[in-house]
């Protein structure tokens, strides 16, 4: 037994650190929130140069290879930097799909490609709002193309392919469409995160290959938000630990009535409350890598442990954060918002906590560990 | 005990109804409830305003319950409460004039000179002359009295310089009240002044400040070397803090009209329209016992602020009981809003009006909402308000209190 | 518009307070609570004296005929005093049952003798645990007998008579039961609360009478309980307002760190919420009285919402003033205990707060008010 | 990151499991989870649980990290939480040997002499001598610096006066530990000394505490004069406080084996078992989210206590982090028990269990809860030790601390 990340990878999470502090500090977040631009091109492919989109991939792909535990140290650090990259999208969804479903020929074709930055993958599931069921997808696969809306597909606006969950016949599959293509139109949507993009992609007989076994898409869609859950989980509490220490730095600094706000009991005790919140998210979190890593059978569990916990975590810390900077956190001039922003974008990324409770229960139900 | 209209109430009631529907259009009850806070009033909106309360004046709308002498109606609390009532049920403009109204004037009418209240009040009451406070400064937000604009004598004449932040309509305002400093080395509250300062002085630069949610209702404003008659000071040398606490007993005691039922009404549409599983999510118990929640907390509120009009209707002074609404309200909005853009699922992280239900309102209540926690006494001041002066738990060791100003630690931020 | 009660009722209110303050100090609600009693019968017939079982009957079934809003002041003080008695048992519920649907006959009949606190009334509703549905009542009534298993009846085992709600046919039916006839089993239970009694009633072809329309026993039982859940949250509120002030007068007077532990900010601003919680279930409670005193439209919605507003506020106050109290808030000797454990017993006395909130829903589904 | 054992641990376990099966019996996994806290234990369960130390003591497994030469195995901490793990599985007698192996024994190893080591910890560790802490007092709670307890100078011996509170197992413990006033001239922290007291010496009386769950496994010890040898000092006189800052934190860094999940199996089969509206109350989604919380809750504090496990596997001094497992999962422990009543509706008001679901043990526990966040450091003094020693925040201003401890004011509760 053994609870903590390696050497190793801690040596992997400062090189990250250093390299996200000097290439994406806030001000380049803000960038990205402030103009037109769905991304910052410039850090993605810092990133990819260092293996970062490719760590999860065999290098016999093009990969680095690293392995979960590594993505799952980069995520946090993406989370903490607050990376406006469509990193989640491209790397825990899309790749993660090819790799579970696809074919030694899809493979092949793919993942060099989502390894070395030079494509971005995405990954389409909603079609409208709320908490949908398998049986409300109504984008529909027939004769080799695609056929449909999702929204919102996040980065489906500078993805260049998506994996999209259609039905096929009774059942669901999961197809893949170039973005490229004809048939496809896709419009970009004011995002509540300004600094992650989000789209709506319309396919008119877009052509669409199967990804996986056709008639499958429902169970594999589940296996793939299960994993891209906890690595967005790891994400959330980067957001989440870096939050903290922005609003326990300004308490430090702020004096009221003669002393640092910091001293002030009442403020004290939140800030033991949300150490506790993000610690105990961080526990599940690093459940949940384990479980990643080792393929183990209370994945699904692990997923929805992490996720619900994460999500929580960085919700109340950027919201404790804009609270106790009081009025200047208000403002579009400091960073709170930022953090604001994100830990709502990231809670509803893919579906929301109670969806993610209800999962729970199921999974608990059916026995699968507990 | 009763929540109907005694005859009387009924009365003026209708009174009101009719001069309201002979003078302005009936609201669509059905519209989304859209959050304050984030706008910022263009001329066109300010000659509107104008125009409706110069309107509401004449007929003795303005100030219900100040005496007819100043230019009100003489009338009780809660005939301003039904006035509200009734008025909300219509398009009328934005009210620019309720800080005025409701803050300064009664603390002109308390601490001004026969002359001030002459020369200020009537022109506040029609709203030709709008008017806006000038407290907060970036190092004394919750630790008000911690101020430094500072205010220096020169004849008859005293001159202002430092910086204030979080004014609203400054930059369509006539006047602005005021605490400076006039000495430093007195102890924190004991050297504070407060003055009626004119908007349009030389020396005043005002900056609009941006929020979190795009609006920017606030501004920063720079004092350099701005002139102010000393017959513009309300209150003695040194007793601005007493007058300032004048000024946030009103503020505090401003009372709710109902707000915020639109919204929940809002919040019941969504989920009646949005699914979970298949189903409406009104049908999921989770939601069902969350919307309860909302509701049973928005009615306390309500009938809180109700029984608060009875007090004051029966002379009692308003208290500082009055902070209940806000400090219970602001984050119940910001909860509502949570929740409602968490019942979109992935939809809720759109802020597009064309894609998001109900035009995106609360993706733009959920970025306002910060605001209110914070504007006009944080969450922890309130607190401290309501265990301090209505419950009267004993204060904490202070720090600051019993030495001269300049020597308050105020921290690397402020060194 | 008139948000408070008027001189004369807070009259009443003194009277009724000063008269608990002297003959209920919490020795007396403790003595029932250690002994084998179920409940004060001196105080029993002290309150009854004063008019207060027979608050709301009129006078000529021998009640004081005060009125609904002078019972709900008196039910305020019957909670701040934890008074041991069956009060909500005889009086909101078995009384405003026989209010409500008795005939002539029936309320001449028994009216004055509950009104003058000679016999005591109850009410019968649950068979088993949870959350159930008027279609889950088992208990039979059939040729002018009842039978079936009643569990928990508060108050069954020191009641002269209760009412039953009992299937009739293919619907429910109110059926009242003399509890010294044959056919009846009555078993205490150790209650939660040992200061109000607890019981179980076995019916075996007990004699029986209906109240009411036959068939309309499923509404007419939702009419009592609404009434009843307005009285038992003032009760509650009552509860609550007593333990914030226990709480705060110990606060004042215990030192720590030589100071009065209620001036640290967190226990102040945990008191600030508290004093909010209660007072908002204060105008709740308001809001239900008005409601009950006019047999207003708003009368169900009203109910949930002050039963759901009080129970909360006496959960938390009774918890809080526990933690407050710190190390002697844990003993026996302490009276911290008597307020938690009634604050339980009346959460659940009338189904749990769940149960209302979902109620409140179906009433604002149904259109009645808001 | 490893959640599963590696060999090494595996071997362990097997080993432990073995040693186990051949000497107790296996506990049934369905039955309910009972409380603690509400137990007082008689005569014939303590000689049972001494004659069970004795035979752990005598294969080496009842202190597994200490140094072999002490009676210990010289293990890690991972295998006493593997230790801990499988003999939970087992039917064994209560552990009334915890306070001291876990926090006194260690801070006899640290701050006493060679001859006290010598005396006392041979004993401590096969349990013939159980051990009590005496350190509360009924004015030194929260606060618990601000002890009265007086120990006077007497020639050899020192005489102890007044009264402790809380003292666990004081009715049948062979020895206590005792931190006592012994200059109340100097501030508060500075005039402390620490005792080894002999529980069965003159002058010593044990008045068990009724606990409001009905137990009393607390009790007040009166000291009247009480003869306490010079030799049984522990530390030197005016460096008590430091000597119990020893012993709390071993209190706090005493690690959880899994705690809790039990409870959760419990909560998870009423839900299965119990209606809501003519349906399992497992299929509400109120229920559900509830359950979930929870599930998510406890496995977080779980795993937390793994993470101070490597941490302290790696030679890391164990922190003030254990605090949160008593923080979060003291409250959490309240929240199920209520949420549990609640579930059981009219009926969770009963304790009856004979009529109650899982023999009552819900409302059994309901009461209890609150002694959990009470007792060994309030949710409250856990914040502040969590703000100051582990995220370093600023401490508040002192009213007791640069003054004699006979002038710190004390209020008419002490007065």
């Amino acid at each position: 037994m053994n609870f903590d990340f390696s050497e190793d990878q801690k040596l992997l999470q400062k090189t990250a650190r250093d390299f996200l502090v000097e290439h994406c500090p806030l001000e380049a977040v803000r960038k990205v929130l402030e103009s037109s631009s769905s991304y910052d091109p410039a850090l993605w492919k810092g990133t990819a140069e260092m293996g970062w989109q490719g760590a999860a991939i065999p290098e016999a792909y093009g990969g680095a290879g690293f392995g979960y535990l590594e993505l799952a140290v980069l995520a946090e650090e993406v989370g903490r930097a607050l990376a406006p990259l469509p990193f989640a999208s491209s790397v825990y969804l899309a790749t993660e799909a090819i790799l579970l479903a696809g074919s030694e020929e899809q493979k092949s074709a793919l993942l060099p490609s989502l390894a070395s930055g030079d494509r971005i993958g995405s990954f389409a599931l909603f079609e409208k709002p709320g908490t949908p069921t398998p049986d409300a997808v109504e984008t529909r696969f027939e004769d080799g193309t695609v056929s449909g809306t999702k929204i919102p597909v996040v980065d489906g606006d500078v993805a260049d392919l998506v994996v999209v969950v259609a039905r096929d016949g009774d059942g669901l599959s999961l197809v893949l469409v170039d973005l490229d293509a004809k048939g496809v139109e896709r419009t970009r949507l004011e995002s509540f995160d300004g600094s992650r993009s989000q789209a709506r992609i319309r396919f008119d007989r877009a052509p669409a290959t199967v990804l996986g076994k056709a008639g499958e898409g429902a169970s594999l869609a589940q296996r793939v938000l299960d994993r891209a859950a906890i690595l967005m989980a790891f994400e959330q509490l980067g957001g989440a630990q870096r939050s903290f220490d922005e609003t326990k730095a300004f308490a430090m600094g702020r004096y009221a009535f003669g002393r640092p706000i910091a001293s002030f009991q009442s403020l004290k005790h939140r800030m033991a409350d949300l150490f506790c919140k993000v610690e105990l998210a961080r526990s599940n979190c690093y459940y949940g890598a384990w479980a990643l890593s080792h393929d183990a059978r209370e994945l699904p569990l692990a997923a929805c442990q992490a996720r619900v916990a994460a999500t929580e975590a960085f919700e109340l810390a950027a919201t404790e954060n804009i609270q106790i900077h009081g009025g200047v956190g208000f403002t579009w001039e400091y960073d709170c918002h930022l953090f604001y922003r994100r830990s709502k974008h990231l809670a509803l990324a893919l579906g929301n906590a109670n969806s993610w409770r209800e999962r729970l229960i199921q999974e608990l139900e059916s026995g699968s560990a507990a | 005990m009763d929540f109907n209209d005694t005859p009387e109430e009924a009365a003026f009631r209708a009174e009101a109804r009719a001069w309201l529907e002979a003078n302005a259009e009936l609201a669509d009850p059905h519209e989304t409830t859209r959050n304050l806070l984030s706008e910022r009033e263009d001329p066109a909106t300010i000659a509107e305003a104008q125009a409706w309360q110069k309107k509401k004046a004449a007929a003795g709308w303005t100030c219900i319950t100040w005496p007819k002498q100043h230019g009100g109606r003489g009338g009780t609390p809660i005939q301003q409460v039904i006035w509200n009532q009734e008025e909300a049920k219509f398009k009328t403009p934005p009210n620019i004039f309720a800080i005025g109204l409701g803050m300064l004037g009664p603390t002109i009418l308390t601490h001004g000179t026969e002359d001030q209240i002459a020369r200020y009040i009537p022109k506040m009451v029609e709203g030709s002359e709008i008017w806006c406070q000038l407290f907060s400064e970036p190092g004394a937000g919750s630790d008000l009295a911690a101020l430094r604009m500072s205010a220096t004598r020169d004849g008859d004449d005293w001159s202002l310089n430092g910086q204030k932040i979080w004014t609203t309509g400054a930059q369509f305002s006539r006047w602005g009240m005021i605490v400076t400093r006039t000495d430093p080395n007195v102890s924190k509250h004991a050297g504070l002044t407060y003055f009626i300062v004119d908007m349009k002085s030389p020396g005043i630069e005002i900056r609009p400040i941006r929020q979190i949610n795009g609006g920017s209702g606030f501004n920063e404003v720079f004092f350099n070397d701005v002139r102010v008659p000393d017959g513009n000071r309300v209150g003695a040398v040194g007793d601005g803090w007493k007058v300032a606490i004048t000024t946030l007993m009103h503020e505090r005691a401003s009372i709710g009209s109902g707000s915020g039922r639109g919204t929940f009404k809002d919040l019941l549409r969504l989920a009646r329209e949005t699914q979970i599983g298949g189903r409406p999510a009104l049908e999921d118990s989770t939601v069902r016992q969350k919307l309860a929640d909302f509701y049973i907390a928005q009615r306390g509120l309500q009938y809180t602020s109700y029984r608060t009009l009875t007090a004051l209707s029966r002379g009692q002074t308003p208290g500082p009981e009055a902070s209940i609404g806000k400090l219970v309200g602001a984050p119940l909005n910001q909860q509502m809003a949570s929740f409602a853009c968490d019942l979109q699922g992935a939809t809720g992280a759109l802020s597009d009006p064309a894609a998001a239900p109900q035009e995106a309102a609360w993706q733009d209540q959920f970025v306002s909402a910060p605001g209110l926690r914070l504007a006009g006494g944080t969450d922890e001041i309130l607190r401290n308000i309501i265990a301090e002066r209505v419950l009267r738990l004993p204060p904490e060791p202070r720090l600051d209190k019993d030495v001269a100003f300049r020597d308050v630690p105020t921290g690397p931020a402020n060194a």
